[in-house]
């Protein structure tokens, strides 16, 4: 084990990757000189060279298609969108190539491709560039999603993503690149579909993903200070979903709090609230919360980004809401 | 190749042989009468949803896939019957495809605007205006950098020209050095809307703001565009780089089945005269005749050897049964998860189920 | 009262707003000369000119934008989609354009403009051609969606549409536009927000839009003869988003079916469910079970087709369900 | 504009007055002590997010801004501090958006990136790389739309040209032949990569693709610019139609604030002899005090007063308070609606509640 950012993890799990399969390759704006314009593939085009490390222009949607089409040919690229805001011009090829090739082929053309970068709101970057993108890669069918919150679950899930046959996207955040934590050493991949408790408690179960799990974990320390004990359920991958996790989590609970620092409306939490109700109706005691941001676009002004985005208190009384307290 | 005529016996057109000139005659009825055939199981609703018939333009199929080597790669639009079939997939799994039948080249998933067979090089098949301009590319920068030495070859109609990706595609081959040739097939027409009316400059012109070079290729004339596409298919093979390919040709039929061939945008007039004087087979077929290559019963015989081979792709069709419905499900995902769910519409396919 | 296809519905509504407004304009593929890929606009080039109805080049992101523009200056423009499927690659100047205006410059920049065409599925054009696309519309604020099912719905929202200040996606059906019914005179406009209850029963609530209003019927129908009265809502828009509706249908029934013919996965039923469950969890006497399409791209073959799209016998099915029958 | 010089007590420079030359220089220099404040407030936490400074590319925006009427339109992409001040935005309401603050010209919610003020004719601040562009077109649109008679000008930064949205944005300007100058601020790099390497031609060769004439100025010589804008913005008002301009110049800041001037993409030296020999600012002022235009007491009165101007707009944006918070949910929707929910956050603003 080794203290590693959530970058650094990142591009371990690259390199690893790489290391293995010449088949792998990094491609978008600002990856290879420049390192990344969050410096997550740092001194990659060092040490792989330019074949493999490559700097596109500013045509989403066109290197996004070319790196589709380098799929479908078995090549295993990994897209990289500076911001998942930007990947909105590049949806097309997602949705209308990547999700729907190999179904459209019968199964002849897998696209085995990655789609990486950070996802959600970063400080005081307005309504076009805080806008956490989940819905609309989870939508179609053909698509998978992770979304890591630690180092750990970075490298991993990375990895994994990377071995995977199919379209997968990993949101990261940029307010994680930072965060620091506790990284195994040498190979290290986590199967896609497995959900993490990140604190145990038998109260009520917030579920959430991505960056929201360190304010779960926030709120979850919060309530303990009044004895409430928040399981605190990172989905980690929205696309499998480990629904037996969430369920298990709700039979012990009865009290469930979706966290995600996303829109409201036809979010990820949407479904996963419909999902717990269809499936665990009798479980609960009280109707699934969600937390999410403020059902308007980000604004710039400090105070209300802080009243916009999802707020540790929002969760503490959200759980509260559900233990009728 | 070079050009000139022969000796009596050894007589060639152009540089191509009695027999090639044969081949490539029949790929072209041979496509024709497929078209026909699809047009009349639509009629009677064998076939269902968009069809685009390549009528009018055959001699780009034949004339541009033809040269090319059996793991070169060709990826196009909706209208690519014929392609796919100069490409090597047989009319038979084309047609079954169309009818939607579990024998068709895609599984009866993809229908007629989705025909793959990647082992023959065929890549589709793509039903967003000017979605596979950039997956072309990516299968030219496959190549590249597994240092191959196949070519790609991505076809797209003229109103593709004004989609972004157009753009961004073309830089980015230009920039990358790409071993594709891009080939607009130049019908005049989008839907119903005449290039001219939505575009403010010539096709030759388009090419240039990315720098790649530019050819105009008579489209009806198939001996002309084969071996244009036989000599730039080898130099981009030798390393030229991305090369763009205004194929002027003219469609005969409306542009999907529910469209009359002529009514608000085109006059019949047009379209009669287009059908008179543009036709590719005409073409070849009275140059072959006049230049005594070809008599009427050797083309009686290729027209009926055509006929039967369609015939016999619509009988493998009829015969194919329709995709199992317990594979609803497959092919969705290429990877089973044993951890989470997939699928999340609470029935079919749950939890672990894959594709 | 006349009675009008579908189609001929939107031409009225087109061309009732066009005649009281010189602002109001129609831009998109075919929409002109051509009278529109499904007819739509037919004769409206003849009567407006080539000044307001105008055919655009194949340029889906570039057309939305330049009306997006036009909008912002105080155009009222009406942005035909030929389908909702191409609009995935316009997207981005929906959603970072035309969402996201009014509230970054602080109310200076309404943008009043509609996007319209068919959504979902027709008869065998495969994945890429058979998609409803109302989660990409629904789920950023700053954009409202209306789905109007019958001919007299399509006139009046598709006219309030028009000249509402915001933008508005009115998704209509390929499906739908022969679909013939009565249809007002004269001035026509249906307010946005307000659901419809197309059939009356107090056993069990069909709530749905757009063109599974039909289905939705169906099903009632075959259950009538079986003596459940099912309650069919047809929410018509789905924002603004009709509440009291839903839960004055919950509150007399306590049993909910949600039909759309979209993907499950964060499609519009999810929110519903998870609205539906927050706000009316004691009146359920069972989940809210959703029908949808099945959760794959969708396959060309006549019977693979029909067994992804919703079917009268999966909503009579959940109907039973919710009523454990 | 005639060229030329005229007599001691009416000399001119290339047919600008005294005045005028005195006038642009101080409107460089306010926006000069503009930018330079900005970095000093973004470095002690005033502002925050993202903030791309315009030092070094002054001249562009006073030479292609200033020769504009009130009511033509000015739309542009994020650095654009400058372009809004020249426009007509005080000072003042730009430094207070910046900071986030209710009297910002976006009421603090657009910040840096999306400077709006309709009313001088300033249409942001767009924050998605070449998505201001089929908005300018729609500007232009809908100035033809109208009859009227002024023009749109869009800005766009050299990285912009690989959009998709450009190429579909100039064809439809051409083909309507719309009221529009698109100008591209080359600085060279689109953020750490150099222009050269991501695109396959030069700037001039970007928009005969789209049949639209294309014009190289200096960008840093604010004269020539503006003599050259003015002209063409008279020759696209009387109906020349669109037109591109690629304007060079040269950032002479980072990125954004987190980019180091130099390093990996560009070296100290070239930056060094950038800020040396192209700085628009020194460059009018030698040529005025070479002519004997301008004094060195003048010069320090021009500059103490953009100064003391920058000095009260950031008075002005620290006691501008910050948006009250009730306000959150406002202007999601220009329309209330009485009937259905438009909120569905489970907070705020509920039911009927608006925008
Ligand atoms: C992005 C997109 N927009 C619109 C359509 C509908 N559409 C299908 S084909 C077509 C015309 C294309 O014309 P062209 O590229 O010239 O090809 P041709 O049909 O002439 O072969 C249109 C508008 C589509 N499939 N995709
Ligand atoms: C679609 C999109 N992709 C990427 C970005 C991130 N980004 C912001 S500015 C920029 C560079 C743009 O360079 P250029 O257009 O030359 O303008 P300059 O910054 O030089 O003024 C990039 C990549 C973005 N904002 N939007
Ligand atoms: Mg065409
Ligand atoms: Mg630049």
């Amino acid at each position: 084990m080794a203290e590693l950012t959530y970058r650094e993890a990142l591009n371990a799990a690259m390199c690893q990757e790489m290391d293995r399969d010449d088949s792998v390759f990094l491609m978008g704006e600002e990856v290879a000189e420049y390192d990344g314009a969050y410096k997550v593939s740092r001194g990659m085009l060092e040490r792989y060279g330019d074949r493999r490390v490559v700097d596109s222009p500013i045509s989403e949607l066109g290197f996004t298609g070319l790196c589709v089409g380098a799929a479908m040919a078995g090549l295993r690229p990994i897209c990289e969108f500076m911001t998942f805001n930007f990947s909105i011009l590049a949806l097309d090829q997602v949705i209308n190539s990547a999700a729907k090739m190999l179904y459209m082929t019968n199964g002849q053309v897998p696209v085995p491709i990655v789609f990486r970068g950070p996802t959600g709101a970063a400080l005081q970057l307005s309504a076009q560039h805080s806008q956490a993108c989940e819905t609309y890669y989870v939508h179609s069918p053909g698509v998978k999603l992770v979304t890591p919150a630690t180092p750990a679950d970075a490298k991993g899930l990375l990895a994994a993503a990377i071995r995977d046959d199919d379209p997968v996207a990993v949101m990261e955040g940029e307010l994680l690149y930072n965060v620091r934590g506790e990284v195994p050493d040498g190979e290290h991949v986590i199967p896609l579909g497995v959900a993490d408790r990140k604190r145990a408690g038998n109260d009520v179960s917030i579920v959430t993903h991505g960056k929201m799990v360190h304010v779960a974990l926030q709120a979850a320390a919060t309530l303990a200070r009044e004895e409430i004990e928040a399981d605190v359920l990172d989905l980690r991958s929205i696309r499998p979903l480990d629904v037996d996790a969430i369920l298990e989590s709700v039979a012990r609970t009865n009290r469930v709090v979706y966290l995600e620092e996303g829109w409201p409306f036809a979010g990820v939490g949407a479904q996963i609230v419909a999902l717990i109700q269809d499936e665990a109706f009798d479980e609960l005691d009280a109707p699934v919360v969600r937390v999410t941001q403020a059902d308007v676009p980000m604004p710039y002004a400090k105070n209300l980004e802080q009243l916009a985005k999802p707020s540790v208190k929002a969760v503490v009384d959200a759980c509260k809401r559900v233990l009728y307290l | 190749m070079a050009q000139g005529t022969g000796t009596a016996t050894t007589r060639m057109v152009d540089g191509f042989t009695r027999d090639e000139l044969h081949a490539l005659l029949f790929d072209m009825i041979l496509y024709r009468r497929f078209e026909e055939k699809a047009e009349e199981a639509y009629a009677i609703g064998k076939i269902g949803g968009f069809c685009h018939l390549h009528i009018g333009q055959e001699a780009l199929a034949a004339g541009s896939i033809k040269p090319l080597r059996e793991d070169d790669l060709v990826i196009t639009a909706y209208r690519e019957h014929t392609q796919a079939i100069a490409k090597g997939i047989s009319p038979g799994a084309v047609m079954a495809e169309l009818y939607g039948r579990a024998d068709g080249c895609s599984g009866g998933r993809g229908g007629s605007m989705h025909l793959f067979d990647t082992t023959v090089g065929f890549w589709g098949g793509h039903g967003i205006v000017g979605g596979q301009i950039p997956l072309g590319a990516g299968l030219a920068w496959a190549i590249k950098y597994r240092g191959g030495d196949q070519i790609c070859v991505c076809f797209m109609g003229d109103a593709a020209v004004n989609q972004g990706a157009f753009l961004e595609a073309l830089n980015m081959s230009a920039i990358w050095h790409l071993p594709v040739i891009y080939v607009v097939e130049n019908n005049g027409y989008g839907m119903g809307t005449a290039f001219s009316r939505v575009s403010a400059t010539e096709m030759e012109a388009r090419s240039g703001a990315c720098g790649i070079p530019a050819h105009t290729v008579n489209g009806q004339d198939v001996v002309a565009t084969h071996r244009f596409f036989a000599e730039l298919a080898e130099r981009v093979r030798a390393g030229a780089g991305p090369q763009f390919v205004n194929a002027v040709t003219y469609r005969f039929r409306g542009h999907s089945m529910s469209d009359p061939v002529s009514g608000t945008y085109r006059s019949k007039e047009e379209v009669d005269s287009a059908v008179e004087a543009q036709d590719p087979i005409k073409i070849l077929r009275d140059r072959l005749m006049d230049t005594g290559l070809l008599t009427q019963e050797e083309l009686e015989t290729l027209d009926a050897e055509a006929r039967a081979a369609i015939e016999g792709a619509a009988e493998f069709a009829d015969a194919s049964p329709l995709p199992d419905p317990s594979t609803l499900y497959d092919h969705v995902y290429a990877e089973i998860n044993e951890h989470g769910r997939l699928f999340l519409d609470g029935r079919g396919s749950q939890g672990g189920s894959h594709g």
